[in-house]
C-alpha cells in the first residue's frame, strides 16, 4: 500500500524545528529557512506576486504560486548567498518557463554582483525529475540556460553548490545541471541520473532495469554509488542542519573554472570508464575498487557507511 | 480544471500581524494556501483552482464552515488544489490562517 | 513448495494432511500484506490517531489488543513512544496484543511500551528482529513464529479488549464493509475480532466501562462489552465518500445471489467510530435515531455528514456521545509528521538496530 | 542530408574528418575567411552515451589547449543519450555535463563554438551536444526534440490528437526546428538550396552574442514571453537587494 507519489511532506509550522527536519520531507521553502541564518531569507518574485506557469492551463492543470521554485538571497554562517529551491512535490520539481528564467535571473544576478559586495557562494537545492513535459521545449532550454549561467557564475569566482537529496532527485537535465556545479552535497535518499529507470525499462526492457526494484534503482543512481565514485563531493546524513554544515564546510573548497579542472575531470572520468567500464552493478564497482563486504554497502546504517574509506580518485577536485 | 470564489462576512478581524503566508504544496492529493490581509475587516474571501472538477458544493460547505469556526477577518486565502480531500482542505486553511496570527 | 528437500527444518502442515505437491522452481512471492511506510501517513491520520489514543486507549486503559492493518492504526503505532509518553500512559495501555508483525510497531516495543505480541502469521522480512525479540514476540525454540492463527482468532474474540481498524465504507447503523464497486475484498479476522463475544465472563477494566457505557440497568448485572472501534478518514480516494446510506455490499448481494450481504463488523458490535472530525462513543446512544446523528455528526462533509441535524449532534457532543479533538484538548494544527516516532521505512530499521529487512519495494535508498 | 552532403557543403575548401569510436566524429575543415575549424560531431543517430562523450568532450579540450581562437563545430545526428543501465551507472549526468562544460570553457576562451544538427537530437544529447554550443544551425533532416508527443501523451494522459492540435498553437512543447526556432534554441535554419559554406562563414565570422541571448531571441521571435522578463525581474530584485 505504499505509493511513493503520496509520501507526505512535512508541515512544520515551528521554525525553530527546522535544522532538525528531514530534508527529504521538508517543503522547498523549510528547506531554505534551516539551510540558512535564521530570518536572513528574502525572496526575489515571492509566491504573492502570483507569477505562474500559463502552459498548465491547457494541460487541465492547476499551478503554483512560485511555479514550483523558490529563489533569493540569504546569509549563511553569516556569508551572503544567492539560493534557489525546487518543490519537487509540484510536477515532481520539473523544470518549466518561468521556474528555469527564475534560476536563470537568480544566476545572472550572482554572476553581475560577483566580487566583494557579491554573493559568497550560489545554492541549489535540486528536486527534480528534468523537464517539464507541458512546456518541454521551454524547460529543455532553460536548462541549457542554466549550465551556461551556472558556468558563467564559476567563471567569475562564485562556487556554485547543488544539494540533492528530495523526493524527486535529480534527474534528466536536472543532473546535467548538479554535475556542472562546483561541489555537490547529497544525502542517502538522493538518486543523481539523466535517464529515470522507468523510461530505461519502457525503451530498453525490464531485463535491462527492472525500475521496481528500488534496492537497484539506487544501487545504479543513488547516493552512495555516487559518492564512492566521485559523483558527490558529501554524503551527507539526512537532516537539514547536515546539508548547511557540509555547505559552509565545502564553499571554501571549490575548484576553479578553468582548462586545468577540466583536464583533471577529464583524466577523471576516462580512467573511470576504464577501470569501472564494463560493471552492471554498484556492488561490481566496489569490489573492484577493493571495498570490503561490497554486497552490504547499500544496506548498511549512515554512520557505517561514512567510515568507508573512499576509493582512491573519489574525492578531488575535478568538477 | 474548476476556479471559483467562495466570499464570507467574519465576526472580527483575523489576529496577528503578519501580511502573507503561504503553506502546503500542489501535489497529489494536497493543495498549497496562499493567504493575504487585504480586505476590509468583516469580510474574507477563498478562491479555489482545482484539478478536479464537481466538488464545488463541498468546497463550499467547507469554505463556510472554516469561516465559521475560525473567523478570519481581512483575509483573502488563494488555493491551488491538486485533488485534496475535504479533511485536508481543513486542515490546510487553518494552518494558513494560524500562520498569520504570528505578529 | 519453493523446493523439495530431504528434512524440511519444522512442521507446519504434517505430511498427511498433503494431497498434492507442485515445485514451483522459484520462490513464492509472498505479499508484505501488514507493512504500512511511515512515509505515508498524513498529518489527518496523525490527528485521528491523537484522538483515539487520548480519546479512547487512555479513556478505557486498553492493554490488549488488536489493530487492523490502515494507515490510522499504523499512524497510532507510531504515535505511541511519542504522544503516548508525553500523555504518560508508557504501560497503561497497549501491552498485550494480538497482532501480526507489524514493522510500524517496532519502536513502540524499542521503546519498551510492549510485554507480549501473538501473531497471526509472519511478515515479510521480519524474521530476524521477531528472533531478536524472543521476549516479546511468541516463538518456538528456533526462534520463529510459531502457526498461532486459531489460537490469535480465540484471543482476538474473548482475551481482547479492543479491536480498531478501517473500513472503506459505513452506514448509519454503523455496519461496514470492505466491498465497494469493482473492489470485492475479504476482511481476514476482522469479523472475528470485531465482534463481542457474549461468552466472555473474565473482566478487565476496559471490558467493564464499556460494558456500564452501553447499560441502564443494575450496575452489578451489567455485563462488559469489548471495543469495537472503527477508524476511518470521511473520503476515501477520489474523493468517495466512506460513509454512505447503504452499503454497497447490499447491492451486490442482490446482484449475486448471496444470502448474506458481506458485511465486515455489523453496527450492533461497533462501539466507536473516529474520523478526522472526533469519535462518535456508539456505546451511550439510546435509540437508532441517536446512532444515526452520533454516525452523521463525525461524517464529515460526506452527504451523510451535512445531512446532519445539527441540533442533534450538538446535544450529543454536550453529552459526550461525540467528541471533537478540541473537547479532548487536542490542537489539530498540532497533528504533525514531526510527531512520528519513525517517518520512513529506513528509520524502522534504524528503531529495529538493522534488524528489520524491508522489502526492496519499499526502500528509497 | 547525409554526413558526406554535409560535409561536402559546409567545407568545400577542404576537410579531414575522422570516423571514430562510438560513432563520433573529429578532424578539421577550411572555412573561407575563418581559415581551419575543428570538427568534432556524432554521426549516424548514435545514442550519446559516457564513451562518446568523453571522446568528443577530449576533442574539444585539446583544441583549448592547443590555443588560438579557432571555431569549433559540432555535427549533430543522435538519437536521445543513451538510455542504459550501465551509462547511468558510471555517471552519464557527469559525462554529458563535462561535455557541456568543454564546450563553454572553448567558447570563454574565445573559440567560436557553433552547432549544426542535421539529424535528430533529444533529451540529455540535445542539451549537451546541440544546446551547448553558442550558436546552433538546423539544416535539412534536423529533428531536434525533448521529448515526442506521444511519450508527452503518456505522461500528460492527453490524447495524442489534442496535443497534435495543442501543438499547432504554441511552441512551447512540441517536437520540431520551428518550435525550437521560435523559442530561441535554434539560431538559424539553412536551406539544402543554400550555399551552405558561405552560410557557415558568415556565422563563424559573426561574434557569438555577447552572453546568452536566447531568451531575448524566443521573446522577439514571440516563441518564448516570459523567460526575459522574468529572468530581468528577479536580478532587479536581487540588485534592488543588494548590499543587504
Amino acid at each position: 500500500m505504499t505509493n511513493p507519489a503520496q509520501t507526505q511532506a512535512a508541515n512544520l509550522s515551528n521554525q525553530s524545528q527546522l535544522p532538525d527536519a528531514d530534508w527529504y520531507e521538508a517543503y522547498a521553502r523549510d528547506r531554505v529557512a534551516g539551510l540558512l541564518d535564521p530570518d536572513t531569507f528574502v525572496e526575489f518574485i515571492g509566491p504573492e506576486q502570483r507569477v505562474m506557469s500559463p502552459h498548465l492551463a491547457q494541460f487541465d492543470l492547476t499551478g503554483a504560486f512560485d511555479d514550483g521554485v523558490v529563489v533569493g538571497r540569504g546569509r549563511l554562517d553569516g556569508q551572503k548567498v544567492f539560493i534557489a529551491a525546487q518543490q519537487g512535490w509540484f510536477l515532481g520539481g520539473a523544470f518549466g518557463e518561468v521556474h528555469g528564467a527564475k534560476v536563470l535571473g537568480l544566476l545572472r544576478a550572482a554572476r553581475d554582483s560577483a566580487g566583494k559586495d557579491g554573493p559568497r557562494a550560489v545554492l541549489l537545492l535540486l528536486d527534480t525529475g528534468g523537464v517539464r513535459l507541458q512546456e518541454a521545449n521551454a524547460g529543455e532550454l532553460a536548462i541549457s540556460e542554466i549550465i551556461g549561467a551556472i558556468l558563467e557564475v564559476r567563471n567569475a569566482g562564485v562556487p556554485v553548490l547543488a544539494l540533492v537529496g528530495g523526493r524527486a532527485g535529480a534527474f534528466g537535465g536536472g543532473g546535467i545541471i548538479t554535475a556542472c556545479c562546483s561541489r555537490i552535497i547529497v544525502s542517502k535518499h538522493a538518486r543523481v541520473s539523466v535517464t529515470g529507470p522507468e523510461v530505461i525499462e519502457t525503451n530498453k526492457g525490464v531485463e535491462e532495469f527492472d525500475s521496481k526494484d528500488r534496492a537497484l534503482v539506487w544501487r545504479v543512481c543513488g547516493a552512495r554509488t555516487r559518492y564512492l565514485t566521485g559523483g558527490a563531493d558529501r554524503y551527507v546524513k539526512g537532516t537539514i542542519k547536515d546539508f548547511r554544515e557540509a555547505a559552509i564546510a565545502l564553499i571554501p573548497h571549490a575548484p576553479p573554472f578553468e582548462l586545468a579542472t577540466l583536464k583533471a575531470e577529464q583524466k577523471r572520468l576516462a580512467d573511470r570508464l576504464q577501470q569501472f567500464g564494463d560493471c552492471r552493478d554498484a556492488t561490481e564497482i566496489w569490489r573492484k575498487a577493493g571495498l570490503s563486504e561490497p554486497e552490504r554497502i547499500a544496506d548498511i546504517a549512515d554512520d557505517a557507511f561514512l567510515a568507508i574509506a573512499r576509493p582512491k580518485g573519489a574525492d578531488h577536485d575535478a568538477r | 480544471m474548476e476556479q471559483f470564489q467562495v466570499r464570507g462576512a467574519a465576526k472580527e478581524r483575523a489576529r496577528g500581524s503578519r501580511l502573507e503566508a503561504i503553506t502546503g504544496v500542489n501535489a497529489s492529493g494536497n493543495l498549497e494556501v496562499l493567504v493575504e490581509r487585504v480586505l476590509p475587516d468583516r469580510e474574507c474571501l477563498v478562491e479555489v483552482a482545482t484539478a478536479v472538477t464537481g466538488f464545488r458544493e463541498i468546497w463550499e460547505a467547507v469554505i463556510q464552515e472554516f469561516f465559521e469556526r475560525s473567523s478570519p477577518g481581512g483575509l483573502r486565502f488563494s488555493i491551488n488544489d491538486g485533488g485534496a480531500r475535504p479533511d485536508t482542505v481543513t486542515l490546510r486553511l487553518m494552518q494558513s490562517a494560524r500562520l498569520m496570527e504570528a505578529e | 513448495m519453493n523446493e523439495i528437500v530431504d528434512k524440511v527444518p519444522r512442521v507446519d502442515i504434517p505430511g498427511d494432511q498433503v494431497d498434492f505437491i507442485v515445485e514451483a522452481g522459484k520462490p513464492f512471492y509472498v505479499e508484505p500484506l501488514f507493512t504500512r511506510d511511515p512515509a505515508s501517513v498524513t498529518e489527518n491520520q496523525i490527528l485521528m490517531g491523537m484522538t483515539a489514543i487520548k480519546g479512547i486507549y487512555a479513556e478505557y486503559g486498553v492493554k490488549r489488543l488488536n489493530h487492523g492493518i490502515g494507515f490510522p492504526t499504523a499512524a497510532i503505532e507510531l504515535l505511541l513512544p511519542t504522544y503516548g509518553e508525553q500523555l504518560g500512559l508508557k504501560g497503561k495501555i497497549a501491552t498485550h496484543w494480538a497482532l501480526n508483525p507489524h514493522p510500524t510497531l517496532i519502536p513502540a516495543i524499542e521503546s519498551g511500551w510492549v510485554e507480549q505480541i501473538h501473531c497471526f502469521g509472519s511478515e515479510v522480512g521480519m524474521d530476524d528482529y521477531m528472533i531478536a525479540r524472543s521476549d516479546v514476540y511468541f516463538t518456538g525454540h528456533d526462534g520463529t513464529l510459531r502457526s498461532n492463527r486459531l489460537m490469535c482468532q480465540t484471543a482476538g474474540l474473548y482475551a481482547c479488549d479492543m479491536f480498531i481498524g478501517s473500513t472503506l465504507q459505513i452506514d448509519l447503523a454503523g455496519n461496514s464493509s470492505t466491498v465497494t464497486p469493482g473492489r470485492i475484498a475479504g476482511f481476514g479476522g476482522a469479523p472475528n475480532m470485531g465482534s463481542d463475544a457474549h461468552g466472555r465472563r473474565h473482566p478487565t477494566a476496559a471490558w467493564l466501562k464499556a460494558g456500564r457505557e452501553a447499560s441502564d440497568g443494575p450496575k452489578e448485572l451489567s455485563r462488559g462489552r469489548k471495543l469495537v472501534v472503527q477508524i476511518l478518514e470521511t473520503f476515501g480516494e477520489k474523493n468517495k465518500p466512506n460513509f454512505v446510506e447503504t452499503l454497497d455490499s447490499v447491492a451486490m448481494a442482490k446482484e449475486l445471489n448471496f444470502e448474506l450481504a458481506p458485511i465486515m463488523i455489523y453496527g450492533d458490535d461497533v462501539t466507536h467510530i473516529v474520523t478526522e472530525e472526533g469519535i462518535a462513543n456508539l456505546l451511550l446512544c439510546r435509540s437508532a435515531a441517536e446512532r444515526e446523528q452520533a454516525i452523521r455528526g463525525v461524517a464529515g462533509f460526506t452527504d451523510v455528514g451535512r445531512k446532519r441535524d445539527r441540533k442533534a449532534v450538538e446535544a450529543l457532543r454536550q453529552r459526550g456521545v461525540i467528541r471533537r479533538p478540541e473537547d479532548l484538548g487536542i490542537d489539530a494544527l498540532a497533528a504533525n509528521r514531526q510527531l512520528l516516532a519513525a517517518r520512513s521505512i529506513e528509520d524502522l530499521v534504524t528503531w529495529s538496530g538493522d534488524l528489520y529487512r524491508p522489502p526492496s519495494k519499499f526502500r528509497n535508498w | 542530408m547525409t554526413l558526406d552532403e554535409v560535409l561536402a557543403s559546409l567545407f568545400p575548401s577542404g576537410h579531414a574528418v575522422e570516423r571514430g569510436r562510438s560513432g563520433m566524429l573529429h578532424g578539421s575543415g577550411k572555412v573561407d575567411g575563418q581559415g581551419d575549424v575543428t570538427i568534432v560531431g556524432i554521426a549516424g543517430g548514435t545514442p550519446l552515451g559516457v564513451d562518446g562523450a568523453i571522446l568528443l568532450a577530449d576533442r574539444v579540450l585539446a583544441a583549448v589547449e592547443a590555443g588560438g581562437r579557432a571555431p569549433i563545430v559540432v555535427l549533430v545526428d543522435t538519437a536521445s543519450q543513451n538510455m542504459a543501465r550501465r551509462d547511468e551507472l558510471l555517471g552519464l549526468n557527469e559525462y554529458l555535463a563535462h561535455l557541456a562544460k568543454s564546450l563553454a570553457l572553448a567558447a570563454a576562451c574565445g573559440h567560436r563554438t557553433a552547432s549544426i544538427l542535421y539529424g535528430p537530437a533529444a533529451a540529455g544529447a540535445f542539451i549537451a551536444a546541440a544546446l551547448s554550443s553558442r550558436s546552433l544551425v538546423a539544416l535539412p533532416g534536423a529533428q531536434p526534440s525533448v521529448m515526442d508527443l506521444p511519450s508527452i501523451s503518456r505522461v500528460t494522459k492527453l490524447p495524442l490528437e489534442d496535443l497534435k492540435k495543442l501543438a499547432k498553437t504554441t511552441p512551447i512543447f512540441a517536437p520540431g526546428v520551428e518550435p525550437l526556432f521560435a523559442i530561441g534554441a535554434v539560431t538559424e535554419i539553412w536551406a539544402a538550396s543554400e550555399p551552405l559554406a558561405l552560410r557557415l562563414s558568415a556565422l563563424l565570422g559573426k561574434p557569438a552574442a555577447d552572453g546568452d541571448a536566447r531568451d531575448r531571441i524566443g521573446l522577439e521571435r514571440k516563441g518564448r514571453l516570459l523567460a526575459q522578463k522574468i529572468a530581468e525581474r528577479v536580478a532587479a530584485e536581487a540588485a534592488a537587494n543588494a548590499g543587504k
